[in-house]
């Protein structure tokens, strides 16, 4: 275990070491004198020098990565040129916000999901399960701002039971906390609920023809009780896959859902610093979002094998 | 074959005629719009605007007065394009580097390609959609270069699982032993053999890749005016959704057409290729 | 003609209170019937095996009997079991899973994928005994351990605490024994519980059961295809055709007095001692001719096999025996040959495992030799035909074939060699890709010899007729034919450029055994025609005894034992070799047994 | 935020959530461009010396009263009595003479500081008086005067401008989150008095529906600037909401390179003048919002003159044009920044001049970042579209080396002689520079933009026009 532990945990240094050198690359390329947008229209080549030299932005790019990385290793993301403050309470504000709500959106889309796939699946030939399955499909094809959209007129502008929009931390207050997240959670949870159905249906299908869950019937279980017992927790196996790619893709994908309610995660962060050209922030959160799926993809691993004992064994 | 071999192969047989169906309207609205279109979609005409439907207009007008089911033909095209150029980025690139590393006799090569591929997997399409507008100015060529190599992974992933799985059945052993060389098996054995589970990943891609599209006009990255596509129209008809709910109605009821379309063609096609459900015994 | 086949079949003589009685029990689909009004009874302690070619609705019968029907078929007719009320086919699923694991119980056939690969071992059989409250949850996991023990599995103790996957099949297969067991059931149904096993594993089991339902008087239903293992588990078989039981009796009175034509002809088929005029094995076509009865004199003329030994040896004579070519240097030469796989570690334990899967191996074969190689599985069989033809790099040690050396040789002289020497292989359904056409197929070797287009068409049509295939098969694909079929077109695969080796790595393991006779046939003929070298590769003794002349044994990568094949069968000097002859069950010797 | 505004009843709220489109990077307009931070501090954290109300008149404000010499060189200001910063430190002549003197400095990058270059000297003969000389006489300096570039700082607090805030204004920043919310705590110890609302808070929507959104859930109950005009009609129940047009200093204009390129040639921009229909462009674009002007001159100005009718909607003439000019079908590059109005706009212009037989390409930039770059500092463009915001920017735009690109020379001597002559000369003088613009075809002038306001009905003291470049909010009050 400790071996398996550490090789991955290499891996997984050695691939997020790539990454940022990557990042840093494709932050050259980007378009836009940085300086020159923060100093607006009227800026004169002198200002726009002076500001360059004030942040090194004049030196050879490869001091200016190795800056950028021990002080990342420190925890320390770099000053922004563009609001001349710290980049790391915004990087780690965000990140909460949008960690909270991808997480909320991933538990709620496995509450609705696991019920509703396996149910799908045990009535597979018979109207519930073709209703859950046709109702899946659909949910998948919804662009999910567009559920956003119709959940703010519905919930917002015509009952007028939650905000459209906007944020509160957990300290302001639970209450506002939760009328505030309900929206957006519910938003992105109805589109993964609707993959995750799917991708439930078709585990628990595919465990319902193993042998094993007809041994389990022989030794005196009912259908049910075979598939709750048994089934299940192999079901979870290619589900927790899944989960875990898709909580990947979410922590980007949030963006959309986080542009239509105007919270301030991660994603906005990353489209506000884009059109800032704030390279620095840029560059932190891209790499905090790359760091973050990497380290998403090695939990699963782990996971993996903790819930599969065939796993740990060398294949 | 079984009832319940039969049952599914049904089944799969309706996922597949819907999803041609569907995807068969979206395709059959592009190339039409080659042709003929009732009005021209950049034409403005401020007198007719914000109409709902009528004889004229059957899907309405927009807010310059343009035809909105002209909008919605022209459209289809560039969801076309954007899942057809993404899709092929995608499998022309991760198929010969999933088969590779899946035929290599070195270790190393495909450890190096699966290592490239979990680096690229951890840049998400819209990550690099964001980044790519940033750099090549936001439009649907940047979009979908982003999507198509944000998908490289999953292409690689499916084609070096079917190869092993090939590789390692007796009739690439009898066709080794047949003396053909890694070339002619890789065309002959291998890819035919994995031509299944690329197409069903290739229309799931294809849809996701219809679904980021949108998403991408939405936030104002994806396709650009003055081009018609239903992103935008989704994006631009959003001030009208209480005034003129059709405007989002009919751009939104596409994409979910073609998303659907799209997902039971995959559907279908993985029932069809399933081995489970041929004949095995 | 189900009424006619019941009564045909009155139960057995042993007239004791029926423990199972089926009537006219009959499944049904949508559509079709699969299995037609069929009735039968089981007596305590009885031991009744069901036979019959796959697909005759043997395991629907017995799904049927433990209400595990699929939910798409409808069983009619009654079954009822002694000690419950009423018909077993009129209650819900939450009844009759009360009865299930607790007074019958089941053991399944394949023992991989049986069990729940998340769950330890010990809590799977512990289990049974809690879902019926038959013991306390302490005691539950204790006599889980007892009968881990039972079974006979190494270590009860940490068997309890394994996962399936660290068990091999014979083990599991044990395991799955101890929790058809647990509850004392008093009807066991065994559906195929030894098809996936080795031979000396399978007759443990075997040994398990019986014993088992002896001790204690429980009843037994039996399912298999394979004759022996029911001549020598059962006292009493059911012939199941087409979804009907078409003859039942005594096992002694149905093998060797066989009434249906259908149960003539699979006793011929399997029947590896019997020959026809030609010197070829019967099949299902030819069967007419054989003689049943021979079976019950074979256990008063022991000597019989021999004769055939003897026989077969000089039907293989020509070349084999002829002195001036045993002088020849022999056509393949192995000395000192060692092969060890580096197991890629990807796992939790990541130590490098290496697998010696062969060890200093040394053999020579003879031109036209039929050189057989038997083992259990893994015993590297197939990893040494790999080496032999190239497509797998040694370790180290000596090979020639011909005259390439293959440990030295160039990859353009492996090519030569290889269109000397030709495969072919174990599974009929996976070694012919299935998107290629027929034609595609056995041309592949002449495309890569570069023969031209015309000249492939040619040798193609050829040699598929050499193998009994109409011209008309050629621009089918491999999904489109019957498995025997199949082994046909990778026979003339194997023959279209004209080897002078014939490399079979078990070629008929996967077949039925019908079908099995006419590809042992086809083979004898084609390796006669074309004066091919044989080198065949099997698990199963009675095979390699009918077909070859010589003989090696493997065990662990190691060769044990060599020699002709009488020799060696009738006079093993290695122990693994005897266990090995013991444990392989034919008819006549387990029909002896139980006579003796 | 409004969020519990149930519980109080009659009770007056004290508190006011203001909605904004554009949102400041940081609070230091002395070395950030954009028009965000000076729309978010003027007047309510800093304050100059004057102030430009409602109607575009010069008002005082730190400067109780000033004296204008004779030679319109020398302008006195009397500061008012008991001002106080923020941070407890008096005002005194002092922190304005260390400000402006600032502004020209290495301090200020802001490329607004040019507006003080004409600055000669600065002179304090008391604590509470401040002579400013000027290098010639300006019409136009004073305006200038009651913008960012007039700030008056305290010498103590110009550390981290871009954090904090120090001024003497009625409101003081209680809290900055970047990209979300600017919270003002009043002063008790304004000069002018306490203002009305104890907090105020700025909340940043880039997203317009999403703003409106908000304004109807009750989130917010002031929009300050409706970029979705369609939705105007949505808020058309008095008793629950009011919707509020005034006008602002923004000219929509569509840009052309005068300099280089297709549009270098008069008859090709006045094809595109006569081809444009600005009331169809406004109707459609903009929901019927706005002013059309015709020129570069807001009519809050005193020297505006209505215009549209030198190049009236003509398609034919428009035709003949580019025929005559040879340009028919020959493709042009059209920017367009990504802004709601600026994209609104496009797909119309774009109608319009195609119809006409022209051939305009767009591409969308990205703004600031690309638009800027390209379009603006590199004039990498044939046609373009931006909303100029600043006030009295007529010379700017138009001015030499922008990216206009237009022929300075044919106003530079009209405009000086304007500038330094006296009030009456300066106002004639003018509208004969805006007049000589227009008929020069150097641009498109779209509409004038609207100050479109959503707010809760029981909101007074909204500034109807958005003429100066702040957005005060210390007249705000709950009816
Ligand atoms: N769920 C089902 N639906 C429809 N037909 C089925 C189903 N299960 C089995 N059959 C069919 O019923 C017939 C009998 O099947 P069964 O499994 O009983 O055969 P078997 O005699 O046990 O064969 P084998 O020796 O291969 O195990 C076969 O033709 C099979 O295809
Ligand atoms: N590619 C490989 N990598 C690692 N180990 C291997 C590989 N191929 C075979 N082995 C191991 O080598 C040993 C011999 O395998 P081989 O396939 O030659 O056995 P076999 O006698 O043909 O068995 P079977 O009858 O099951 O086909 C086994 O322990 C097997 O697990
Ligand atoms: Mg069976
Ligand atoms: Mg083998």
């Amino acid at each position: 275990m400790a071996g398996y532990l550490i090789r991955r945990l290499l891996q997984f240094a050695v691939t997020a070491a790539a990454a940022s050198v990557i990042v840093f690359l494709l932050m050259q390329v980007l378009p836009g004198n940085a300086a020159q947008v923060a100093l607006g229209t009227n800026a004169t080549p002198e200002a726009v020098a002076q500001l360059e030299r004030t942040y090194g932005l004049d030196r050879p790019l490869p001091v200016q990565y190795l800056d950028w990385i021990s002080g990342m290793l420190t925890g320390d993301f770099g000053t922004s040129y563009v609001t001349r403050a710290p980049i790391t309470p915004v990087i780690a504000d965000s990140i909460q916000v949008t960690l909270i709500i991808v997480i909320a959106s991933m538990a709620v889309a496995l509450l609705i999901a696991v019920p509703l796939g396996s149910l799908a699946a045990v009535f597979q030939k018979r109207t519930l399960g073709t209703a859950i399955s046709a109702a899946s499909q659909v949910g998948i094809a919804v662009p999910n701002f567009l559920a956003a959209i119709i959940l703010i007129m519905i919930f917002s502008l015509g009952l007028g039971w939650l905000p459209s929009s906007g944020w509160a931390a957990p300290i302001e207050g639970f209450g506002r906390f939760l009328a505030r997240l309900a929206l957006p959670v519910l938003a992105l949870a109805l589109v993964q609920a609707a993959i995750l159905t799917r991708y439930v249906r078709s585990a628990v299908l595919e465990v319902m023809r193993e042998d094993f869950l007809r041994t389990a019937r022989a030794k005196g279980l009912t259908k049910t009780q075979a598939l709750v017992r048994h089934g299940l927790r192999n079901a979870a196996i290619p589900v927790v896959t899944v989960a875990g790619i898709q909580l990947a893709t979410m922590l980007i994908g949030a963006v959309v859902i986080e542009q239509v309610f105007v919270i301030p995660g991660m994603g906005s962060e990353l489209v506000r610093a884009v059109a800032n050209r704030d390279l620095v922030t840029v560059q932190g959160i891209v790499m905090v979002l790359v760091v973050l799926v990497l380290l998403l993809n090695l939990i699963v691993d782990l996971l993996y094998t903790v819930l599969d004992p065939r796993v740990r064994r060398a294949a | 074959m079984t009832t319940r071999l039969v049952a599914s192969r049904r089944r799969a047989d309706a996922s597949l005629v819907i999803g041609i169906v569907l995807i068969g309207i979206v395709i059959g609205m592009a190339l039409v719009s080659y042709l003929w279109t009732p009005y021209n979609p950049t034409q403005a005409m401020p007198a007719d605007r914000l109409q709902g439907m009528s004889a004229d207009h059957i899907f309405g007008t927009d807010r310059y007065g343009r035809d909105t089911f002209t909008w919605i033909m022209y459209g289809a095209r560039i969801t076309l394009l954007v899942g057809v150029v993404s899709v092929a980025i995608a499998a022309l690139i991760g198929v010969p580097l999933g088969v590779l590393a899946g035929m290599t006799p070195y270790g190393w090569l495909s450890g190096l390609i699966m290592r490239g591929n979990d680096l690229l997997l951890a840049f998400p399409a819209l990550l690099l959609a964001i980044v790519f507008s940033a750099v090549f100015g936001p439009g649907t060529g940047p979009a979908m270069v982003a999507l198509g190599i944000a998908s490289i992974p999953g292409f690689a992933r499916v084609a070096r699982s079917g190869t092993l799985q090939v590789m390692s059945t007796e009739y690439i052993m009898a066709a080794r032993a047949a003396n053909r060389r890694i070339g002619p098996i890789a065309v002959f054995h291998v890819l035919p053999n994995i031509a299944g589970m690329i197409i069903v990943q290739a229309s799931v891609a294809f849809a996701l890749a219809i679904l980021a599209e949108a998403g991408l006009s939405f936030l104002g990255l994806g396709t650009q005016p003055p081009t018609p596509s239903w992103g935008r129209m989704l994006q631009e008809s959003q001030q009208y959704l209480s005034s003129h709910p059709m405007l989002a109605l009919w751009p939104g009821l596409f994409i979910a057409a073609a998303v659907l379309g799209f997902n039971l063609l995959g559907d279908g096609l993985r029932d069809r290729f399933d081995p489970k459900l041929k004949g095995r015994d | 003609m189900p009424a006619h086949a019941s009564a045909a079949a009155p139960p057995a003589p042993v007239s004791k209170r029926s423990l199972l009685e089926v009537t006219d029990l009959s499944i049904t689909t949508a559509q079709t019937t699969l299995v037609h009004p069929t009735s039968f009874t089981i007596a305590p302690g009885e031991r009744v095996g069901l036979i019959g070619e796959s697909g005759s609705g043997k395991s629907l019968t017995a799904s049927a009997v433990m209400g595990l029907l699929p939910e798409e078929l409808t069983a009619t007719g009654s079954i009822t079991l002694a000690g419950t009320e009423g018909d077993l086919l009129e209650r819900s699923d939450r009844q009759i899973a009360r009865l299930r694991g607790l007074n019958m119980s089941m053991v399944f056939q394949e023992p991989m994928s049986a069990l729940n690969p998340l769950m330890r071992v010990g809590a799977q059989v512990a289990e049974v005994m809690r879902i019926h409250r038959t013991q306390s949850k302490t005691d539950a996991a204790r006599r889980a351990i007892d009968l881990l023990g039972l079974v006979q599995l190494p270590d009860p103790q940490a068997t309890a605490r394994a996962y399936p996957h660290q068990l091999s099949g014979g083990q599991r297969q044990r395991v799955m024994l101890a929790m058809a067991l647990a509850n004392d059931p008093q009807l066991l149904i065994c559906d195929e519980p030894t098809t996936a096993l080795d031979v000396t594993v399978q007759r443990q089991v075997l040994d398990l059961v019986l014993n088992a339902v002896t001790t204690s008087d429980t009843g037994l239903l039996f399912i298999t295809h394979d004759l022996a293992v029911v001549a020598r588990v059962c006292e009493k078989v059911m012939v199941m055709y087409h979804g009907e039981i078409v003859e039942a009796g005594a096992t002694e009175q149905i093998f060797t007095d066989p009434q249906h034509d259908y149960t003539r002809g699979l006793l011929a088929a399997s029947d590896l001692t019997a020959t026809d005029d030609d010197g070829r094995l019967f099949t299902i076509a030819t069967a007419r001719a054989y003689d049943a009865a021979r079976l019950s004199r074979a256990r008063f003329t022991p000597p019989e096999a021999q004769v055939t030994g003897e026989q077969q040896v000089a039907t293989a004579s020509g070349t084999a025996n002829d002195p001036g070519a045993q002088e020849q240097a022999p056509l393949i030469e192995i000395e000192g040959l060692h092969k060890t796989y580096q197991r890629t570690k990807s796992g939790l334990f990541s130590r490098a495992d290496t697998v010696d899967a062969l060890t200093d191996v040394t053999l020579s074969i003879r031109a036209g030799q039929r050189f057989g190689i038997v083992g259990e599985s893994g015993s590297g069989k197939s990893t040494l035909l790999r080496i032999l033809s190239g497509l797998e790099p040694l370790t180290s040690g000596y090979v020639r074939v011909g005259d390439c050396e293959i440990a030295s040789a160039s990859q353009a002289q492996l090519r030569a060699m290889r269109e000397e020497l030709q495969i072919v292989f174990q599974d009929p359904f996976a070694s012919l890709d299935p998107r290629m056409q027929v034609a595609d197929i056995v041309a592949e070797p002449l495309v890569a010899m570069g023969v031209p287009a015309a000249q492939r068409r040619e040798k193609v049509s050829e040699t598929l007729e050499a193998v009994g295939l109409d011209a008309c098969s050629r621009a089918r694909y491999p999904h489109q034919f019957s498995g025997g079929q199949r082994q046909r077109i990778s026979i003339a695969r194997a023959l279209v450029c004209r080897p002078r080796i014939l490399v079979a790595d078990e070629p008929v393991s996967a077949l039925d055994v019908s079908v099995r006779a006419q590809v042992l046939n086809l083979l004898t003929d084609l390796v006669e025609d074309y004066e091919l070298t044989l080198v065949f590769v099997s698990h199963d003794l009675g095979v390699v005894r009918h077909l070859c002349s010589d003989v090696v044994v493997m065990k662990d990568g190691r060769i044990v034992e060599s020699g002709d094949v009488a020799s060696i069968y009738d006079h093993p000097q290695h122990e693994y070799t005897a266990s090995l002859v013991a444990a392989t069950p034919t008819l006549a010797a387990a029909l002896d047994e139980r006579a003796g | 935020g409004a969020g519990n505004n149930g519980s109080g009843g009659e009770e007056k709220r004290t508190d006011m959530v203001v909605a904004h489109t554009a949102e400041p990077v940081n609070l230091d307009f002395t070395t950030t461009g954009g028009a965000a931070i000076p729309q978010a501090l003027m007047e309510n954290v800093y304050e100059s010396l004057v102030r430009i109300d409602q109607d575009g008149e010069l008002k005082p404000a730190l400067a109780e009263s000033w004296d204008v010499s004779e030679d319109r060189k020398t302008y006195t200001f009397h500061l008012q009595h008991g001002v106080t910063f923020s941070n407890g430190d008096e005002l005194t002549s002092a922190d304005v003479k260390f400000s402006y003197e600032r502004v020209n400095s290495d301090a200020w990058t802001n490329g607004l500081k040019a507006k003080m270059a004409v600055i000669d000297s600065i002179d304090t003969p008391d604590d509470a008086t401040v002579e400013i000389t000027l290098t010639d006489p300006s019409n136009g300096w004073l305006y200038d005067l009651a913008s960012a570039v007039g700030a008056v700082f305290s010498e103590d607090a110009v550390d981290d401008l871009a954090n904090k805030a120090v001024g003497t204004g009625p409101y003081e920043v209680q809290s900055f989150t970047r990209g979300q919310e600017i919270v003002y705590a009043a002063r008790e110890d304004y000069w002018g008095g306490q203002p009305n609302l104890e907090t105020v808070t700025f909340k940043y929507y880039k997203d317009p529906v999403a703003a409106v959104n908000a304004v109807k859930s009750g989130e917010v109950d002031v929009l300050a600037s409706l970029q979705a005009p369609e939705l105007a009609g949505d808020f058309e129940s008095p008793d629950d909401y009011q919707v509020v047009e005034g006008t602002t200093n923004g000219e929509v204009v569509l840009s052309m390179n005068n300099a280089e390129g297709i549009f270098a040639d008069k008859k090709a921009r006045e094809a595109v003048l006569y081809a444009i229909d600005e009331q169809a462009i406004l109707d459609t674009a903009w929901g019927g919002y706005g002013t059309l002007i015709g020129g570069m001159v807001p009519p809050t100005a005193p020297y505006y003159e209505d215009l549209t009718d030198v190049y009236p909607h003509d398609v034919d003439k428009a035709r003949e044009l580019v025929k005559e000019a040879g340009i028919e079908g020959e493709s042009f590059t059209y920017t367009v920044p990504n802004l709601p109005y600026a994209t609104a706009v496009a797909d119309i212009v774009v109608s319009q001049l195609e119809e006409a037989g022209l051939k305009p390409k767009i591409e969308t930039q990205e703004f600031p970042a690309v638009w800027l770059e390209k379009t603006f500092t590199n004039h990498d463009y044939d046609m373009s579209v931006i909303n100029h915001v600043e006030a009295n920017d007529m010379l700017t735009v138009f001015g030499d080396g922008y990216y206009t690109g237009y022929d300075y020379s044919q106003i530079e001597d009209a405009a000086k002689k304007a500038d330094t002559g006296t009030e009456e000369e300066y106002v004639s003088g003018m509208k004969d520079v805006a007049r000589t613009i227009t008929e020069d075809a150097a641009a498109g002038f779209l509409f004038l933009f609207p100050n479109l306001i959503v707010a809760d009905a029981k909101v007074e003291g909204l500034p109807e026009n958005f003429v100066s470049d702040s957005f005060p909010i210390a007249t705000l009050a709950w009816k």
